[in-house]
């Protein structure tokens, strides 16, 4: 075994214990390799470190065996000071079979860490990669600590006496490849175990050989002498906030942050959705909540989705309704209506590579234009960003407590990032949150559909089933008194108006914009929105350690903005706008300010790195105005 | 062949009611804004009807359009009413029945806004069996839009997007609900109002979708599109009103009637000549028989074309009461606490 | 007759000959009136003035008789110079009933001249239109002109002996009123008389009694002596440049210049939509076209509409579609297809009051934010606006020739009031065009589907049927080289700078914008785009002979802007952006060029008026910033 | 009753080929990205053996998709491709054959693409009779978003969309088809490779929409479910292969025949028991006959799945044909001047 371990002429930074760390298990897509993943930042967490998580799914359902579109792979970041992103750099890399290798190595730092499957690289396995000589041999490893392992045969062997079949045995690999990783950072295999058993009760055998496999590659690390570069690394425990924590994904997150949005405001949720990658989790997420009172109805499409959903708003529920770009795209006129009616609607889009299908598996943020801009005629409403998977849990409140106190559709913009990605969330203390009930008119004398409350410009909610409130709305301009049809000329001006003044009037029933990093003027603002967060944060941070006057400034809120972020974009000789698109925040925020913001894009359909962000600010910088 | 009429499964209101309303009750301040003899007021009217005679209230209904001069309809029911966008009113029907499944909820729609835009979501709605009456009026041409032709227009209608007259097949609406899985379909016309009210009675006492084809005059754009089997000469012969349980005739004095063409699968239209109906071998409707409704539906001239309600299979528990149950569902209630800390959940001092 | 006409005490001005003058016809839908306003038109024409008309149609198909929301109105302006507006005030308004006088008095200045038919202001029509007490006598007229003519009883005597039925006679008093009006105006009745023996070669009894309703209110105005206010005004001609005229709408325009654009690219052109007020008109004049090969399809709904249209595209047709702001709406996630897959489509769009439904028979700007904005990621493409019916053709024609030459959806933007409004259009000499034949591609020899012309990064356009050719595509992102799916970030990027690089480079192709009126510098620009063109022009002409430094530049391209317009706008103290929306083409100015310009928003479903325009430039000029 | 076999209304190209093709040529250099063992490799493998034995041309011939699985199919065939977005592929089919009604269009679509979201775009596809193949692989799945219900899925169908068992009533492909005014319907299994190119070849011959549902088993998320009627111990009993012209048998060496129940409108099997066909009554299948279609197409278990052409109304021109003719229009032609010149025209000189 020694012998397969060759060391890498980069040295590897001094002592066992270190800051933080990336690891990216990579293999088939029947290789299980995001349920070690999961596995994998669960342990992570109990050990108190904070850690980001990114799971990258291939674009097909499961492509044939080894090659290299079926690879899946799941890269986690974890550290002893806040971590935010799942990492530029991997220092881990497992991978499964050639094509895994092929298609991950580029993520590795040189002088990582590449633990592959010996067994796998086999002539035929080789060619499905397209591979022409084996990287084992041929020198394109260089540069990297390789530890080729005969992991196939080893987790074999370990669960020979558990009496499952040989193909059986095989799918163990993962967990063997869990043990060892877990072994070279010290982690705990309780929790694991807890779960093996209770996932495979029903087969004790296989339980039994996973339980095995996860054993064997511990013990391989432990016990088999290894190169002194592979000794176990310690990262300790973050200095998070003091509370109780669990993981959470950003889906399931806007899920529980809807349903407790809709507590809050007092009312029953609808959701109604079509299937779209990556927006399809939430459906699954809410379609288990029941038992909560949560409706979720599997339209036969997108409008569909969007039209139930308002029909329910219509009939005193909340509806709500999400997709991905190109179903959001089939959303717009609906969404009009309920501008026009002035009807409750959070509408969610998970945002991911386009246009048209795109990169469906791949996060992006370019639908920011479509949120503000893409619907006909003039049909204000406001958009709200998430920006990390627990963020998502308040953003959906937000969004509920907007919808229903303004009666109006409101967009929720995640991304494909958000909607897979783990961090640690801290329980919040639910009995904090202000509820914010709705109040359904019930008043018939006098009553008027589009009588305004004057404070927030909502028109009254009349729920039928009410008596005496019956009424009729539509989609025909409304007179301003009465809600009747009216083609008047001055009535549509000043509905136009009164449209457009209540989203505004938004601006002063938001937080005020705060800066995240850094003092309130300075030479560089760099202003981000969504899950670019975590990047920018950590990008923004290293500048300041290196002492530039560099703050981060990052919107939760899209439109309306802020009231107070003109005057805080002024403060600044010089505003970037980091995005994954081709420059669209920064388009708002010109149009708004006229200030001279510059964008800093970046399409490819993976997040940014720390390292080019930092990069590029620090050329900002160098670039003085 | 024994037939058993279905009982009708939704119940009307039994509520003490301190005078009787009448129609006119059901009217709003609105003006009824179609043109001058347009079919439509007649169904207006039909509609207020069943109203009255049902006393139905007014609050726990909604009735819920698409677009096109039909779908105006919902403002001049004193109803709740919601006048959405072209061709998804069944998508907002649906919704509202799932927020809330005690409301009484009636869906008007067109040839157009049903069966071109929104005919998928009338495919769904009804496959479903979400507990709603949907009214299409059919009037073989988009009205409001200024009388281009429809997906139910013949072939060679002229108009102005067809000005040499037009070459698309026309859909049957009741096949498509039919071959869609509706489990209520039926027929009738504006000014035929005893049968109209009838038929929407039926409508509303099922539960599940009940799919009411009208056939309506569109004065301005397609007048007397229908005369060929609705015109007083012919009517006798090229209506035949189907009644569950009763021999299928027509004709003078119900002279004729329709039979089973001896070993094959068709219907036939013979001649009594003084003798039964069984006699003659005429079928009896039984509107459970969904093959029975198929060829009903398909009839044309020279056959007589089918009135009334051709197939009814109730006994299946609506969408929204198998989704939701018969109430409205309370507000998200429960212990959230709990369910977020249902996984693993570990402390930071 | 003669007391029925009241002096009023506001003077007309002095003498029969004017410069310009506003003319609007106005009864109930069934009445005829957009019928005898087109006949008018005619005739206006002929006799050599510049005009601009209106049509006003009722929301409604065909409202109960004698109600407000059932008046259709036709409004012409005609004049002795370059006119371009349907005017701000009517200086003659016909009404056939109390309806229309009630929904249009508020036109007419005050001083103007009102003709009603006295017969139809009995109790009941009174009634119906919602008049309390009989206008012509309770002083609601007093400071107008009136004359209440018995028309209905004029017309029944004048067509007694032809024989037609006394509702047959009645129909034909809209030509009574038409006869009226072009003795009032000098107009020739022989064109009128042409139409009227061919519109009823087959019924003569009615030709001949339209022919006498014609004359006879013709000889009402000529033999009775009037008053002397009503005495005939002549518009001497205008002094338009030298050709062949004739009149024209928006719609039939566009339709020529679509057809004109496909033949200069040497395409068949296939027309696909959907009925939609203010667009199915482009429809219908297609659908009469197919002897030029011209195919129409009519969809079962926008969305299909769209999609076969990139579909013959695809087939190498040119591909058109055609909607409203909400049928646009659906068409967005195929529009995106036809962005990725960059093949070439037009799409129009004829603006209409919104939100959703909105106001259907009105106009409005406010699709500008969709058509640039509107779709999922990013995904640019082209977007062109007409400012008059005449201007539709070129505009045509320019949409098909970059939509060709870029392989690139393009969208058109007119309006509800292009569509429907007429003026004379010189008849442009075809030969004058340049020719821009698409070469679809035939060689097999290394084609590649997505190789770019280095000039306009157009890819190549391999038709179906081609042999050697066979290739695939879609909107899974293409690999920049092959064509074939690709998910590699890098070929992402580099396609996304491809797409958005090809557009921007597109104003490199385009004539350079231009001062429609003024200086290239002074203290106001104007800036409009659309319909807005005539009432901008005119009221800017207004100010530049009270010598104001005002210029009007108006834009034909709204995307990608022309590349002089940031140098242009430079040269202004202060840019003006009239527009009939909240202000959206202002939002693009500001964030391409970072110019303080404002905003000037009218959204009442109507053109502007010039004396509004005017004020708001002088108000603008006064507030020196 | 006689039946008559409609003709096959195209006829397959007549050219001199060099070597006759085979299925491999009709194979792209992409490589094909479908789970290992799912049902559309066995479809692809039968499209292939079509084109090879008709020796179809590659280069007049456009397959075009939607979105799904089985929409990827496009990028595996060595013809014309169109991979589109999701349900939109019969307005895109349509377009194509407007433009160019020589082009041979197939169109592939899954149970969600062609029925959830495109059922609409399917049914007036169908209607207008353009002349496509339309090939529906139904595998009652969303295969491509990871396995919620279709509109085809069973009631009780457990995915992560219906954890606990999905409540909508599923619709059927083919009596959509035929609701919708389908000419052509049949149906075909993914794996039984001889039937299935003979469909696809009576698909091809047909002008028209022909319309060929595929049950296409999904590996991943829904293994195994038509082992109903397809398991190797029912299927003899489980399925009925109609051919026209002949006698609607099947069971064990055919021992068991369909009929018209007597005085019904309804089929049902019996023993032949050693009786002929025509002694025992049993049904000759006659592919026009659309109610004997709609019959056969509702089967389910316990009466076998009926496999084969169902219905076939040729004799129709398609909808390219009626609107554009056989070929390729011209480009815009004729003197725009005169038409522009049409209304009154006056000089300013
Ligand atoms: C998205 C959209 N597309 C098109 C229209 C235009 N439109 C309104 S009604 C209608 C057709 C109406 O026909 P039908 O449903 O038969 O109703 P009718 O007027 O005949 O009663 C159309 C095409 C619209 N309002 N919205
Ligand atoms: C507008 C839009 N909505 C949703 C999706 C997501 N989506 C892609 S394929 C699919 C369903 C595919 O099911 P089916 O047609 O049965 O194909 P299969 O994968 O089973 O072959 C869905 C919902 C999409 N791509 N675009
Ligand atoms: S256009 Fe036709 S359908 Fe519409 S209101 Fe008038 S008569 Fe009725
Ligand atoms: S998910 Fe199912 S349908 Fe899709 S490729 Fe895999 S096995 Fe085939
Ligand atoms: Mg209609
Ligand atoms: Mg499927």
């Amino acid at each position: 075994m020694l012998d397969a371990i060759k060391a890498a002429d980069v040295p590897e930074p001094d002592g066992t214990v270190v800051d933080r760390a990336v690891v990216r298990l990579a293999g088939d897509s029947g290789d299980g390799i995001q349920v070690v993943g999961g596995q994998f930042t669960l342990a992570t967490a109990l050990a108190g470190n904070d850690l980001a998580t990114f799971p990258d799914f291939p674009a097909e359902i499961r492509a044939p065996v080894g090659t290299t579109f079926g690879v899946s792979a799941y890269q986690i970041q974890f550290g002893s000071d806040r971590v935010m992103t799942a990492g530029d750099a991997v220092d881990v890399l497992v991978a499964m079979n050639p094509a895994a290798l092929k298609v991950n190595l580029p993520e590795v730092r040189r002088g990582g860490l590449v633990v592959v499957d010996a067994d796998s690289f086999a002539e035929k396995g080789l060619a499905k990669a397209g591979y022409a000589a084996n990287p084992l041999s041929d020198g394109s490893l260089d540069g990297y600590r390789v530890v080729a392992v005969d992991m196939s045969s080893q987790t074999a062997r370990a669960v020979a006496d558990t009496g499952v079949s040989h193909k059986e045995a095989l799918r163990c690999k993962n967990l063997w490849a869990l043990g060892l990783v877990c072994w070279l950072y010290g982690r705990d295999r309780e929790p694991t175990r807890a779960w093996i058993r209770a996932k495979f009760a029903k087969t004790p055998a296989i339980a039994a050989a996973n339980l095995a496999a996860l054993d064997a590659g511990h013990a391989y690390g432990e016990t088999v002498e290894l190169h002194e570069d592979l000794r176990g690394v310690s990262v300790p425990p973050a200095r998070l906030p003091a509370g109780d924590y669990r993981t959470v994904t950003g889906t399931e997150a806007l899920a529980w942050g809807l349903m407790f949005g809709a507590q809050l405001a007092g009312l029953g949720m609808t959701f109604c959705s079509y299937p779209i990658t990556p927006a399809s989790q939430l459906l699954h997420t809410l379609a288990r909540q029941k038992r909560f009172g949560v409706v979720t109805f599997q339209a036969e499409d997108e409008i569909a989705a969007a039209c139930a959903a308002i029909g329910a708003s219509f009939a005193g529920s909340l509806g709500v309704t999400s997709s991905s770009g190109p179903g959001i795209a089939l959303k717009t006129e609906a969404i009009g209506l309920a501008v026009a009616t002035e009807l409750p609607l959070v509408v969610v889009n998970a945002q991911r590579g386009g246009p048209s299908t795109g990169l469906p598996t791949k996060t992006e943020q370019s639908d920011l234009y479509q949120a503000v801009f893409g619907r006909n005629a003039d049909s204000p409403l406001p958009v709200l960003a998430a920006r990390s998977p627990g963020d998502c849990f308040d953003v959906a409140v937000e969004a509920v407590r907007i919808a229903t106190t303004f009666m109006t559709p409101v967009l929720l913009l995640t991304d494909g990032y958000l909607a897979n990605a783990s961090e640690p969330w801290r329980l919040p203390d639910l009995e904090t949150y202000a509820p914010f009930p709705v109040r359904f008119e019930t008043e018939a004398e006098g009553f008027r559909p589009f009588r305004r409350d004057p404070g927030t410009l909502a028109r009254v909610w009349a729920r039928p089933g009410t008596p005496g409130l019956e009424h009729r709305i539509g989609g025909i301009e409304r007179d301003y008194d009465t809600g009747d049809i009216s083609y008047d000329p001055a009535n549509h001006q000043r509905m136009t108006d009164a449209r457009a003044g209540k989203i505004e009037g938004i601006a002063d029933h938001i937080a005020p914009q705060s800066v995240d990093q850094g003092e309130a003027t300075g030479r560089l603002a760099v202003v981000g929105w969504g899950s670019t967060y975590g990047p920018i944060s950590r990008a923004v941070a290293e500048l300041r350690r290196e002492g530039a006057a560099v703050s981060h400034i990052h919107l939760r809120h899209i439109w309306p903005l802020p009231a107070n972020l003109a005057g805080l974009l002024e403060g600044f000789e010089q505003v970037l706008v980091p995005e994954m698109n081709n420059g669209q925040l920064v388009t708002l925020l010109r149009a708004r300010y006229l200030v001279p913001a510059r964008g800093l894009n970046k399409v490819t359909g993976r997040p940014f790195k720390v390292s080019e962000l930092a990069a590029a600010f620090r050329a900002a910088l160098e670039d003085t105005p | 062949m024994t037939v058993m009429p279905p009982p009708p499964d939704r119940p009307s209101p039994d509520r003490p009611s301190p005078a009787r309303p009448s129609p006119k009750d059901y009217a709003t301040d609105q003006e009824v804004r179609w043109c001058p003899g347009c079919g439509d007021y007649a169904i207006l009217k039909a509609v207020q009807k069943v109203f009255a005679d049902l006393e139905l209230p007014t609050h726990e209904t909604v009735f819920v359009s698409g677009i096109g001069c039909s779908s105006r309809f919902p403002y001049y029911m004193a109803t709740y009413g919601f006048h959405t966008i072209h061709g998804r009113a069944p998508a907002f029907a649906t919704g509202i029945k799932l927020a809330n499944p005690a409301l009484d909820v009636w869906m008007v729609t067109g040839d157009g806004d049903g069966l071109s835009i929104g005919g998928n979501h009338l495919m769904h709605a009804l496959r479903r069996n979400v507990d709603l009456q949907i009214l299409l009026f059919n009037n073989e041409i988009y009205g409001l839009t200024k009388g281009q032709y429809s997906p139910t227009s013949r072939v060679g209608t002229r108009t102005p997007s067809s000005p040499t007259g037009s070459l698309d097949a026309p859909v049957s609406a009741a096949q498509v609900a039919l071959g869609s899985g509706a489990r209520f379909v039926a027929r009738s016309v504006d000014v035929q109002q005893k049968p109209l009210v009838e038929v929407l009675k039926r409508a509303r006492a099922f539960r599940g979708t009940s799919f009411v084809e009208i056939f309506q005059n569109c004065i301005v754009f397609n007048d007397g599109v229908f005369d060929g089997f609705l015109a007083r000469g012919v009517a006798a012969e090229a209506q035949i009103h189907v009644e569950h349980g009763k021999p299928l005739l027509f004709g003078d004095k119900g002279a004729k009637g329709l039979r089973v063409r001896p070993g094959s699968l068709a219907l036939e239209a013979v001649e009594l000549d003084g003798r039964s109906p069984e006699e003659a071998g005429i079928l009896v409707h039984d509107e459970t028989d969904r093959m029975a409704a198929m060829l009903l539906a398909a009839m044309e001239p020279p056959m007589p074309v089918a009135l009334g309600v051709l197939y009814c299979a109730p006994g299946q528990q609506s969408y929204d009461a198998l989704v939701v149950g018969e109430a409205r569902p309370q507000a998200v209630t429960g212990d959230l606490s709990a369910l977020f800390r249902s996984g693993e959940v570990w402390t930071v001092e």
